[in-house]
């Protein structure tokens, strides 16, 4: 059959119908087990009703994409079999209870398992027919149930031994009813034979990432889908003895974390689309103050409100150009869990060290999206404290200026009450001391330090892009942020055939240097070169051109709110190949 | 500290004859009294006349955007809640452009010092109507005159429950004192609305017209019951009660949090090497 | 206009059993009973799950920004004093995102009807606190519980002399309906606070927690005197009074503006021609 | 001695002194006389102290800049002597009171004028000593005093006919002075003999430009120098039936422009830096609801509250980008007020013929700069009411949509109210009906609708750049905006010995298109292109080259807070054209 073992799992429902975890307990199911999981979520901006599902990929191999078609659906509603059953791959299977969807599917590629019925008779509530999925799909695999039995238990610790064990019971009612009853399944699971998998999101790769870096304040207003950031950091924010405080507006927000900057801890924001734009001013206090703060935005489409709870990459050039006047920042995007991680102890460690806003731009998909480690690499990270808080004497703490000049582009960052330093911030032009001036002389002087001298500095921090593909390619699909994965995959089919290469921006801004990686030279060696991107108008091509003058020879743009899936992605890469 | 005059900032850019001369002084004299070193608390201001004063009064100074003073304010507690932070703000800063941020620092009760210099006009930007500006007036950017009712901030800020609501006349430095003074050591939020000459664009509001109507409460008065507060914060302006006018003891925010409890934030440390078990929960 | 049925819009997308659902009817058979034809008024509002009102019911609709409903409104009343004007919000989009913008609304006293459907919670978001949250309660944005003292709508809106303040139980349909008529037809900003149970996220507020609570004014209650209401405002809720409890009959903000005395601005014409001569006043 | 007459005069002294009187009147009066003024302001931020100046030039043939050296400088303290004599021209002279100023000084260029004491012994009080000193000015100028008299007559007309006595006889006694004490005086006035000129600044041109388009709405939030604007549509409000109200913030000033303009007005909206930026989330909506609004945004030097009071063209790309997602706009950036009035106009038309966002963006220096014109062009101002006011009948009307996909790029925008349509606008991504919805296919279509389909349209209207050389231009000096007459004043200057052009953009965005005028060809081929502008990082460069890939070889850029003057631009051109 195929090369590896490569399934999709769709669970497809109304919001409110626990879709959610019955994915989130399979993805663990097989992280565990020591499958490559890969999933993604599409859902509505309702509460209840409507038509969410949940996609999950799993492999012996790495997989870091989503493909459209699906080998088992999960159907929690018609809707979902109305809406999906078109997408189901060759011998797929969809699985329903055609008690609850109301209306009953026969052929080879239906299976209707009686969730509730099953739920009821074992556990002795229907709230449990969700369980009795779970282990009908491991039946339809074949797989072992005693990971399941774990997971179980560790989740539901809290609702005490009776609720575990008729879920228990209840799996292994479904679990028996699809080794019984799906006789056309025919899945081919091959065992991984490895130890368990980490399963992450990227929300929660940036929330841990802020952790492991010392931030010790985060601040927000809810917006989706910002909000996992603030929710994991919350859920941490005890042991680790972090503020977290929900704000009136996200103009507070990015204020309060200045303030707490300011006090002399590391802080951090973060919201989406329009919550950010009503950031935008402070952004630029904090280019004039010389504060460090990082700021997370998740991406979602717009103009305004917009499609609230879907994906896009449509803020890039907002991002790089918000807050009115000019001052140095940097900008990253993570395409995965791992860069997530990696990057936002960067972000933090860089706000620090050079006194600027950092902002790591995620976006609905990959904020979202699952992804499997064998593990994390913490070596890479990094904890430095930049701030000046060693105590001098008095005369010399009065001698204290907290823009001096002498130490060139960065002066110490002092903590207000840590000595006897005065700390005197401005969001006028000012002096040295931190007072407000208005002579051009200064201005320029200013100007010089904040920007110029910082530039250079950080430039030479921002690592080579992804590159992944031969010396002299024929082809190169790029991309920024969200779509490393979608790009990976896609790019390593076609190479089997094309002499086909992947670059990929995380540290988009500024952008790096050719001296540690010339990728202008590959790019304009390339015959074809595709930018791939989730918005309209081309944001990262126009910022390559603006910065570079390079254009590429093509560009993929979605813009409809969803992601890319495998397939279309790389038949749209073919197009491009042909067209030419 | 040894004098008064270590307090001493930048030269102040107002113009002569401001009543912000008087705040400045008598907030000065305040922070001598209470033994405050200008490096062991910090002023917090907006954009205005009155947000310049910490470049007046040396001191950690977070000067911030306009309207914006409370957040950093709050941000800067959260973190600190050993560092006395004063805010000082005008009218069109806190009342206008900030009104939200009030709203919710009282909420919050968060240990800050208010001090809004009330001259009810935009003083920097050239004599614009401020929220309290009294209806009617007319200015350039009001053609028809200031249509909207002024805010009453007295009533707003019991309204809402505030901690400590005070009102204060720039030119009455000695009883200002007092109530600064009280502020400053009161645990909550304390709202302290000073009634502020400025006479290069407020003629109605001047020294003469708050002479003619300011008086002091006296010891007589209690300060603790909402509804009177009330009643007192609402009557005609044509006597314009000073003082205390409201006050309750309610926990403040930072007390509320229960990982304050030990030390302040920015004194507890960190180490990564703590942290790297986290990885292990997403097995 | 014919029937109620003639306001039937789009299927709402709230959760079976949300308080949103009675608001919805209430305010239907309201504005039918008062004759308002659906292209005859316009409903304003944020984002949130109140927010979603205008696309439930058929009518003019300005769906804008989160926070942001009030001063949209207030432009369009501006321009076109005729114009019924409705905002929907929630107790999030009002007294939250969009605190600065209902006190200073309320300061010009413009003649709009606000509907706050207050259901102590952030619905859409999925639950996180919002300034009606009652204090002490945990959310996973609130991992020390609220902290800060919930916003009291009532006593806020009486501390700035509001022109209509009322309290609406939201499964309360006639009682609600009569509010709400009185609001609408009110001169001047009328805010009505409605309950709204949630019964997704909100597990504390529900609908037999209200019941217990909530009783209606009778007739022996003078809305008319602001220091009264603002002593039932700030009782102690274990009894939440219904009805209105505050009004006033200030002039509203469009009748203080003399150019709109004639007709409303949408309705004035113009022609570049009337407009040349002011060329000359620059030589 | 010169080819034509070009005399600069400084004014200067502390705020509160009247600087801005004595030079707004000696401006109106020249101006009157018929030569050719340029004015530009030079003010701190504060209301009483402080150094300040006023600085005017006037001539016989046009003038649009600055020079740095003035033949007169009235100075009404001391620190205007120290700060500017070196910036004396040869045979220029330094008028002063001693006693006011409290110090004397001799020599052949300063002349002692007892303001004070004139404006005592004549008009009975101090207050008067200004008028003395533009009597005093006259004198020297040996100009006559009839039009001051005049002048004195209409600025004084409520103060009565006293007052107005004592100020002419003031003003002829400090003329008197002049004439009998400064002997030194050698300024030839060549007498302009023609009519009098109009005196305006690109502040009430735009204020202008939107009485004469039909605005009917005006929001703002003070800030300097945005404000000017707003004051003078306030000043014509009550004549041309216009509300102009100051909301509680500029987050209020956008959304009720909006709901202005849903209501069936045209309305406007304007700010600075820190304002503007809490205004982004608003243009976002006005992008996605499709709604008319025109935003004027006056620059200052930023980053934050930066340099309050002075200029700086430092916000170009933020306010390209402002707003997340993705929507079309237009930004025009006047040079003159002839510009502003022009561009004022066509915003509000492009801004309703497209419903779209439409910016003005100026800055401190154009903003409150003095031009004259014999007169200004109204014949090229258009007036259309673009809005769907008809009444159809019921049926029709209740079929109404108002995203209609059936009139192409724009749908008929109808006034509620007006007919029995009902004007839905959304957010939210929205069907025709103004709904909003969920749907990839919809979203689609809206995004093409909104962005694609009119962005075409709108780009046809924009105008060719002006140009301003020969065919085959050696050198080109490129600029937007503010620049346009210290470019234009400059290249006229050079021209006489270098093969020199003027490249100028006033409609910056969408950029014009070739077919128009082929200004990139013209740059191309030149040797020397320098793009002027006053930001740090070469803003309007950065966009040229993300748009077309055209890379200017030289820039000049000030980042001081300060206008360019005459004679260092020209030093720094030169400089350019040495260096190669
Ligand atoms: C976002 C923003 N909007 C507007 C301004 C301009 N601005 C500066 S101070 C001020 C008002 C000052 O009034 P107030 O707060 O009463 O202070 P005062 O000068 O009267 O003491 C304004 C509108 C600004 N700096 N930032
Ligand atoms: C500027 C901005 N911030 C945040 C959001 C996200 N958001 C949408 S609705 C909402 C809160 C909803 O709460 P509420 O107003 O109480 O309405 P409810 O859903 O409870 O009816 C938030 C925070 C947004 N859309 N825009
Ligand atoms: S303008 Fe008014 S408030 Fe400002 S400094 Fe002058 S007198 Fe004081
Ligand atoms: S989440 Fe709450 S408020 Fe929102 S629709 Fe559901 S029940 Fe109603
Ligand atoms: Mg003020
Ligand atoms: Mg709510």
């Amino acid at each position: 059959m195929r090369e590896s073992m490569d399934y999709t799992i769709l669970i497809g429902g109304k919001a409110g119908q626990g879709l959610q975890t019955i994915g989130g307990v399979l993805a663990r199911l097989f992280s565990r087990m020591g499958y490559h999981v890969f999933s993604h979520q599409d859902y509505m901006s309702r509460i209840r009703g409507g038509h969410n599902f949940y996609q999950l990929r799993f492999s012996d191999k790495e997989v870091s994409s989503s493909k459209k078609k699906a080998h088992i659906i999960v159907a929690l509603d018609l809707t979902t079999i109305e809406l999906h059953k078109e997408d189901l791959e060759e011998n797929g299977i969809i699985i329903f209870d055609a008690q609850s969807v109301k209306q009953t599917f026969t052929g080879q590629e239906y299976l209707n398992v009686p969730f509730d019925k099953i739920a009821v008779e074992n556990g002795g509530d229907k709230i449990m027919s969700n369980t009795a999925a779970i282990g009908a799909v491991l039946g339809m695999l074949r797989l072992e149930m005693t990971l399941l039995e774990e997971i179980i238990h560790t989740n539901l610790k809290k609702k005490g031994n009776d609720i575990i064990n008729k879920n228990i019971l209840t799996a292994k009612a479904g679990y028996q009813y699809a080794i019984n009853e799906c006789t056309q399944c025919s899945f081919a699971v091959s065992m991984p034979g490895k130890n368990g998998n980490m399963l992450i999101d990227t929300s929660q790769a940036v929330g841990l990432g802020s952790i492991m870096s010392g931030c010790k304040f985060y601040c927000g207003y809810p917006m989706t889908p910002s909000t996992a950031v603030m929710n994991y950091i919350g859920s941490k924010a005890q042991e680790y003895s972090i503020v977290v405080e929900q704000t009136e507006d996200e103009i507070s927000s990015i204020n309060m974390a200045l303030g707490a900057s300011y006090g002399g801890v590391r802080s951090m924001t973060g919201s989406s689309g329009g919550g950010f734009a009503l950031m935008t001013e402070g952004v630029s206090l904090a280019g004039m103050m010389e504060l460090p703060v990082v700021i997370t935005l998740a991406q979602r489409p717009g103009p305004a409100t917009g499609l609230p709870t879907r994906t896009e990459q449509g803020d890039l050039l907002f991002v790089l150009h918000s807050g009115h006047g000019e001052f140095p920042r940097v900008v990253f995007a993570p395409g995965n869990p791992e860069q997530g991680l990696y990057l936002t102890n960067k972000a933090f460690d860089l706000a620090e060290k050079y006194q600027i806003p950092a902002f790591i731009i995620t976006d609905q998909y990959i904020a979202d999206a699952q992804w499997t480690y064998e593990s994390l690499d913490t070596n890479n990270l990094v904890y430095n404290d930049y701030r000046l808080r060693s105590s001098e004497g008095e005369e010399a703490e009065s001698a204290y200026k907290r823009y001096s000049f002498s130490e060139g582009a960065v002066s110490p960052l002092a903590v207000p009450g840590d000595s006897k330093r005065l700390v005197v911030l401005d969001s006028d032009e000012h002096d040295e001391d931190g007072h407000m001036i208005e002579d051009a002389e200064m201005r320029t002087k200013m100007m010089q330090k904040r920007l110029f001298q910082k530039l250079p500095l950080i430039q030479q921090e921002i690592e080579a892009p992804f590159y992944f593909g031969g010396e002299k390619p024929d082809i190169v699909v790029t991309g920024w942020g969200s779509t490393y994965g979608i790009i990976k995959d896609a790019v390593m089919s076609l190479s089997k055939t094309q002499n086909i290469a992947m670059l990929h921006f995380s540290q988009i801004y500024p952008l790096p240097l050719y001296e540690h990686f010339d990728y202008l030279k590959i790019l304009s060696e390339a015959r074809i070169t595709i930018c791939v991107e989730n918005n309209a108008t081309g944001q990262f091509a126009y910022l390559m051109r603006a910065e570079t003058g390079y254009k590429f020879t093509h560009n993929i743009n979605h813009f409809d709110g969803r992601p890319f899936l495998l397939e279309s992605l790389t038949g749209e890469i073919n197009e491009c190949i042909e067209r030419l | 500290m040894n004098a008064l005059s270590d307090y001493k900032g930048q030269e102040p850019a107002w113009c002569p004859g401001c009543g912000n001369f008087p705040i400045l002084e008598t907030l000065k004299t305040a922070l001598f009294e209470l033994g405050m070193e200008s490096h062991q608390f910090t002023i917090v201001s907006g954009i205005g006349q009155a947000a310049k004063l910490p470049h007046y009064l040396k001191c950690n100074t977070f000067n911030g955007l306009h309207g914006r003073a409370l957040p950093p304010a709050t941000g800067m507690r959260l973190v600190n809640h050993e560092m006395p932070v004063i805010v000082t703000s005008g009218d069109g800063d806190c009342y206008g452009e900030g009104g939200n941020h009030l709203i919710h620092a009282i909420r919050r009760n968060i240990n800050v010092t208010l001090l809004v210099h009330d001259n009810q006009i935009y003083g920097l930007t050239k004599g614009q109507a401020s929220p309290t500006t009294t209806e009617g007036v007319v200015t350039k950017t009001q053609p028809f005159g200031a249509n909207a009712s002024e805010l009453n901030p007295i009533s707003l800020a019991i309204g809402l429950d505030c901690s400590f609501v005070a009102r204060g006349y720039a030119a009455d430095s000695v009883f200002l004192k007092s109530i600064i003074k009280e502020a400053i050591t009161h645990k909550g939020f304390a709202l302290v609305d000073i009634l502020q000459p400025c006479v290069t664009f407020n003629k109605l509001n001047t020294y003469s017209w708050y002479k003619e109507r300011v008086y002091h409460l006296d010891e007589t008065y209690n300060p603790y019951d909402r509804a009177e507060a009330f009643k007192l914060a609402i009557k005609p302006p044509d006597k314009i009660p000073t003082g205390i006018i409201y006050k309750n003891n309610k926990l403040t925010f930072e007390e509320r949090i229960s990982i304050l409890k030990e030390s302040p934030l920015v004194k507890q440390g960190f180490s990564l090497k703590t942290t790297l078990k986290e990885l292990d929960t997403f097995y």
